[in-house]
């Protein structure tokens, strides 16, 4: 679903984002008010700027709208892969935009994350999966590395990968198998605009992903092991 | 009768130079008109040596003879060092030479032995760089010689900087037999910091477009160093520098080796031996005998080569080195090697398979690698006349109870584990080598160190002193005494080798005193590249891909 | 992956610690050793997982020697093993126990 | 054994494993182990993937004194799978921190080694990372500072790079790198042209210690020995900010001025220049106590 169409489908009541150089920035009306929207499109790789711009945005809605809820948009192919950012310091630029969201969820601003296009590692990790709760549209890709490249690096055969891929949500790239991992919570189907009403005001103070991996099979030992080496 | 003509070598070089000068008449030739030149100064059928050893290759000669008109220039025989570069292949593979005579082929094994097979390459000889140099005076002298220096002045004199090597013997065999020496040469100066090779001997100069190629062959990174190869390297110390007080000797490449100079500083220093070992080398400058030379151990090392990295290092320290007035290193590979041969009391190095006679071989099958200097190191030196305790000492071990005329014996020492990576057995009934002889119709199986020159063989279970074995069985059972857990080694007997433990045939760490809970990379007195700098005050430069700061 | 059992009769009573005993990494060429106390009926445990398949007659010689250097008893070994050679093996195990005797005594 | 004083030196934090750096940075005998080996809480996603398992997964935690101060402690073995994060490994780095809220400990220690998620249970260490930094901010806000230790062979990338960033203070050694995407990484995607990763010197340049050190990354770098590691963790432990919006404003300019000064540079080198750093060139080959000399005053201001 391309941006526009996806802005007018959350927000039939209208909104106010714009879209510089794929960053999105702006606010959306719902019938639960308004609420603040970060994002990127056109499957942004992630690099300095966009992720200082990003942590702009977060701060400025924190200074501002202080408890307004905040709509993350995900549409990254993850992080921009070059020698610059790296020398620029580019995981201290994603740790800071994850440090302003968490800054934000202690100041009681929700944070929703809907996955609407492409997921990918590093720019996922840092942005949309630092959210409350993180929701996806059926036709969106979410994924670490797609096979190929992972049989490269691992040094295994891909037709082996592809055969356990059918049996294990653990490394198959797909929305599905997140939702078995407890990564991602819910499908959002359409109408949107009540999709995201229904989750606003819904305000976990936990992180929910252990456990919902737990009860879903997808991940059996997170939960019980951190639990463990929690109690002590 | 017709009066015979003594002269005609000499007339012929005439007639070659003569049509050169239609490419140019300047002793310095430019480097674009390289390849023209060749045409004009090489001959169907030539014996062309083209210089290059493990570390410096005249690389853009090379590269220029293999792009030769082959309808013009072809079956040409070249004799040269070693086949490392895709040039050297490719002379081939355009049918510009057909026969070769070499010592080395390391990289290039693999393709050396597919175009042996195609019918491509006539191989004369695979030899020692000894015996190719001795055959470049006797059968094998080359008409022309393409070779590679540092730098060049004006009137053709030649620096070739501290990796003088291979030329100045290849430059002797072709300049004073009516032959033709072309250089090339990173650059052209007005003044030289010394002379290596004098301006008459040398025909043609031309500057390539980049400096040549320099292997850091000689590099190995403490970081890469295990408990097992300290273990062994322990051994060695205790157990044959010490109880032989060996003072003259030469390191093979390896890993092996380079651990044993690492524990020189360390645990040499207690055992006290420093000023009794180790005082004298035949070695590339090993980075890692930084700190033995630094720990005064080491009073002076005579080099076949330099090593990268290494030149401001071995300029400071001139009591050490052979170095020019220039202050710089000079290196002889010839010499260094006839140095190895008869010289020195020891040779250790390291070797892919043993067989149970203590045969040793590198070759893997599918590969033509040959010899390079090895062969001649690790072998006793039969003509040897002089004497010194080490060699004494060994002698009378190998002598004991035989009565023939008193010699002495050089030790000749392998070490490696008894499984290489991926638990590939070092110890075999059958080396490769055999078949390798088979599927290539060579003479002999390619055997690196023969059985009969070998006195101790090294592993992580210990040491066997082949000295002192007196049958071909003791021998073997000797061998399989220190080869593990391999198929020969299971198939020892226990008896057998309590037996040869008690004789001190069979040493066992324990037997040498060598604590194995000692044997860790605390021990080294380097364990990264940056310690070796440290040690050398910031002298020794390592190339890049060596670095981690 | 294979996995291996071996099982060695001992006499030697030696008691190890409470606590159990790790030495070495699973990487490449490499292996852990993990010694505990365990009441086996006087017997030594090893249980080997190996990324080397079909290396079994070597672990066996190589065990075999090792519990006969050291006569051990109601001692459960286990290994991750990164297709060590056997001087590593042979390495570690010594390590291991010379970890685990220490600290018993 | 007779002599050895040639080799009296301290122990390599470089050189360590992942227990033996927990053995020598805490007090002695303090380390008590959460979830040991002899647990035997592998991964099960490696055997069916032919790839052994580790009894520990790659990763020792548990709790321990340093210089009498109660700590909880991770440390990751780079030795074992690059270090890299699956749904075990990740889990007990997560229940640690969780932990650290109802215990208060002083502190914990991360001693980080790692490639980041590991590939062979790509899905479950993605998302365990992701829970590792929720449960870190989570354990800042609630008082407990976290430090993160790096200095090993395979050093800091991936999403535990982003981990490291989001720690209270660093400490890192010379040899210490740390990044987002591995030099190899970006050669394997860009080509060589953009990173050639067997320019060991460009790669330290890019990442190693000195140059996060200089843009103010990591707030010690130190000598390569657990002591140095163990000296500036009490330096740098009563040190610490809380997370808070004048603190993330602070790092935000502070960012923002880095990309304006020096997002055109191409090369460590370039920046140490620009730094004001007279013959940049320099630094990579000097010893710890002369950089630090060369250095002062010099680089971004500390975050």
């Amino acid at each position: 679903m391309n941006i526009e169409t996806l802005l007018s489908e959350l927000f039939p009541l209208g909104h106010s984002v714009t879209n510089i150089d794929s960053i999105l920035t702006g606010y959306g009306t719902t019938n639960k008010g308004e609420i603040a929207v970060l994002g990127t499109t056109d499957h942004l790789a992630v690099g300095v700027e966009a992720a200082l711009a990003l942590a702009t945005s977060a701060l400025g809605v924190i200074k501002n709208d202080p408890g307004r809820p905040i709509l993350l948009l995900v549409d990254t192919q993850g992080q921009r892969l070059s020698l610059q950012d790296e020398l620029l310091g580019i995981n201290g630029y994603l740790a800071h935009l994850a440090k302003c969201l968490e800054l934000a969820r202690q100041r009681e601003h929700q944070l929703i994350c809907l996955v609407y296009a492409e997921a990918v590692s590093g720019g996922f990790l840092s942005f949309g999966m630092m959210a409350d709760e993180i929701h996806s549209l059926p036709e969106a890709k979410v994924r670490v590395m797609n096979l190929p490249a992972m049989a490269r690096i691992t040094k295994l055969p891909l037709e082996q990968l592809e055969e356990l891929s059918r049996t294990s949500p653990c490394f198959a790239p797909g929305v599905e198998n997140f939702i078995k991992l407890g990564g991602i919570n819910t499908i959002w189907q359409q109408p949107l605009a009540e999709r995201l009403v229904e989750v606003i005001g819904m305000k976990l103070d936990e992180d929910q992903r252990r456990h919902n991996g737990f009860v879903r099979q997808g991940r059996k030992l997170a939960f019980t092991v951190a639990q463990r080496v929690k109690a002590g | 009768m017709a009066i015979k003509k003594w002269d005609t070598q000499a007339e012929n070089r005439r007639d070659r130079l003569q049509r050169a000068a239609s490419i140019c008449t300047d002793r310095i030739v430019p480097a674009e008109r390289m390849t023209a030149l060749l045409e004009e100064l090489i001959e169907p059928g030539d014996r062309v040596c083209l210089e290059g050893n493990n570390q410096k290759q005249a690389d853009f000669l090379a590269r220029c003879l293999a792009q030769v008109d082959p309808q013009r220039i072809f079956d040409l025989h070249m004799v040269q060092s070693v086949i490392a570069l895709p040039a050297h292949i490719e002379l081939f593979e355009r049918g510009i030479a057909n026969k070769v005579d070499f010592s080395f082929s390391g990289p290039m094994g693999a393709r050396m032995a597919q175009l042996v097979a195609a019918g491509k390459i006539q191989i004369g000889a695979i030899h020692t760089y000894l015996e190719l140099f001795g055959r470049y005076f006797i059968d094998l002298t080359p008409k022309v010689s393409l070779i590679v220096a540092h730098s060049a002045d004006r009137q053709g004199n030649l620096y070739t900087g501290p990796n003088t090597e291979d030329t100045p013997t290849i430059v002797e065999a072709t300049a004073f037999k009516s032959g033709i020496v072309v250089a090339q040469v990173n650059q052209i100066v007005d003044q030289l910091p010394r002379v290596d090779i004098p301006a008459d001997w040398v025909d043609y100069i031309t500057e390539a477009p980049n400096p040549h190629t320099l292997e850091p062959l000689f590099t190995r990174d403490p970081a890469q160093l295990s408990e097992i190869q300290i273990l062994m390297a322990m051994m060695v110390i205790k157990g044959i520098y010490a109880e032989y007080s060996v003072n003259r000797l030469n390191h093979g490449v390896g890993f092996n080796a380079a651990a044993i100079e690492l524990l020189l500083p360390t645990y040499a220093e207690s055992l006290g031996l420093k000023g009794k070992i180790c005082r004298h080398w035949m070695l590339n400058p090993h980075p890692t005998l930084i700190p033995a030379i630094e720990a005064g151990f080491v009073e002076s090392v005579y080099s076949p080569g330099s090593e990268l990295g290494m030149e401001d290092y071995v300029s400071a320290r001139p009591d050490v080195f052979f170095n020019g007035s220039d202050g710089s290193q000079r290196s002889n590979r010839a010499f260094s090697h006839a140095a190895g041969h008869y010289a020195t009391d020891l040779f250790i190095g390291s070797t892919l398979q043993m067989d149970l006679q203590g045969n040793s071989s590198t070759v893997t099958l599918d590969r033509i690698t040959g010899f390079g200097g090895a062969p001649n190191l690790g072998a006793d030196a039969r003509g040897r006349r002089h004497a010194s305790s080490t060699w004494l000492k060994a002698g009378r071990e190998a002598q004991s109870g035989l009565s023939a005329a008193p010699r002495g014996r050089k030790l000749v020492v392998q070490i490696m584990e008894t499984y290489r990576e991926h638990m590939q057995p070092t110890f075999v009934e059958r080396l490769d080598a055999w078949e390798m002889m088979e599927n290539t119709g060579m003479d002999l199986p390619p055997i690196m160190v023969y059985g009969d020159d070998i006195s101790h063989v090294v592993t992580e279970e210990g040491i066997a002193n082949l000295l002192l074995c007196r049958t071909e069985e003791e021998r073997s059972e000797a061998i399989r005494g220190v080869a593990g857990y391999t198929p020969v080694g299971l198939g020892r007997s226990h008896r057998a080798v309590e037996n040869l433990r008690d004789r001190g045939i069979i040493r066992r760490p324990e037997d040498l005193g060598v604590d194995h809970r000692l044997a860790t990379r605390d021990l080294l007195a380097a364990r990264s590249i940056r310690e070796l700098v440290h040690w050398s005050g910031g002298l020794y430069q390592p190339p890049k891909r060596f670095r981690n700061w | 992956m294979e996995h291996l059992q071996f099982e060695f009769k001992g006499s030697a009573n030696r008691k190890g610690c409470q606590k159990t005993t790790l030495v070495g990494v699973v990487s490449s060429g490499n292996l852990e050793v993990m010694l505990e106390n365990s009441e086996l009926q006087g017997l030594c445990r090893i249980n080997v997982s190996t990324s080397s398949q079909g290396f079994g007659e070597i672990w066996q010689a190589v065990l075999n020697d090792f519990a006969a250097r050291y006569d051990l008893s109601n001692l459960q070994i286990s290994i991750n093993d990164g297709g060590a050679t056997p001087a590593v093996v042979c390495l570690r195990l010594d390590q291991a126990l010379e970890n685990y005797l220490e600290a018993s005594s | 054994m007779s002599d050895l004083s040639g080799i009296s030196r301290g122990h390599s934090y470089y050189e360590a494993n992942a227990r033996q750096r927990i053995a020598h940075l805490l007090d002695p005998g303090s380390f008590q182990e959460v979830l040991g080996p002899a647990e035997r809480l592998t991964s099960p996603h490696l055997e069916p993937l032919g790839q052994p398992c580790s009894f520990d997964d790659g990763i020792i935690i548990g709790t321990g004194s340093l210089n009498g101060l109660q700590v909880l402690v991770a440390s990751q073995e780079g030795g074992f799978m690059g270090g890299a994060v699956g749904e075990v490994h990740g889990a007990k780095l997560t229940g640690l921190l969780e932990r650290a809220v109802n215990e208060r400990p002083a502190a914990v220690l991360l001693l980080l080694e790692s490639g980041g998620v590991r590939l062979h249970e790509a899905n479950a260490g993605l998302i365990a990372i992701s829970e590792v930094i929720r449960a870190l901010l989570a354990t800042r806000v609630a008082g407990v500072p976290v430090l993160g230790l790096i200095g090993g062979a395979y050093g800091c990338f991936g999403g535990m790079g982003i981990v490291a960033r989001c720690c209270d203070a660093l400490i890192i050694n010379e040899e210490g790198r740390l990044g987002l995407s591995g030099p190899d990484v970006i050669e394997t995607t860009m080509g060589v042209e953009e990173f050639d990763s067997s320019d060991r010197a460009l790669v330290w340049r890019t990442l190693g210690g000195k140059h996060r050190y200089l843009l103010g990354e990591v707030q010690c770098l130190v000598e390569d020995d657990i002591d140095a590691f163990h000296t500036a963790v009490i330096k740098t432990i009563n040190t610490v900010q809380p997370l808070s919006l004048e603190s993330l404003e602070q790092e935000h300019s502070s960012l923002t001025r880095r990309l304006a000064d020096y997002g055109q540079c191409q090369d460590g080198a370039d920046i140490w220049g620009e730094m004001g750093i007279d013959d940049p060139q320099k630094l990579p080959l000097m010893d710890i106590q002369s950089f630090m000399v060369t250095v002062a005053d010099k680089g971004q201001g500390k975050l």
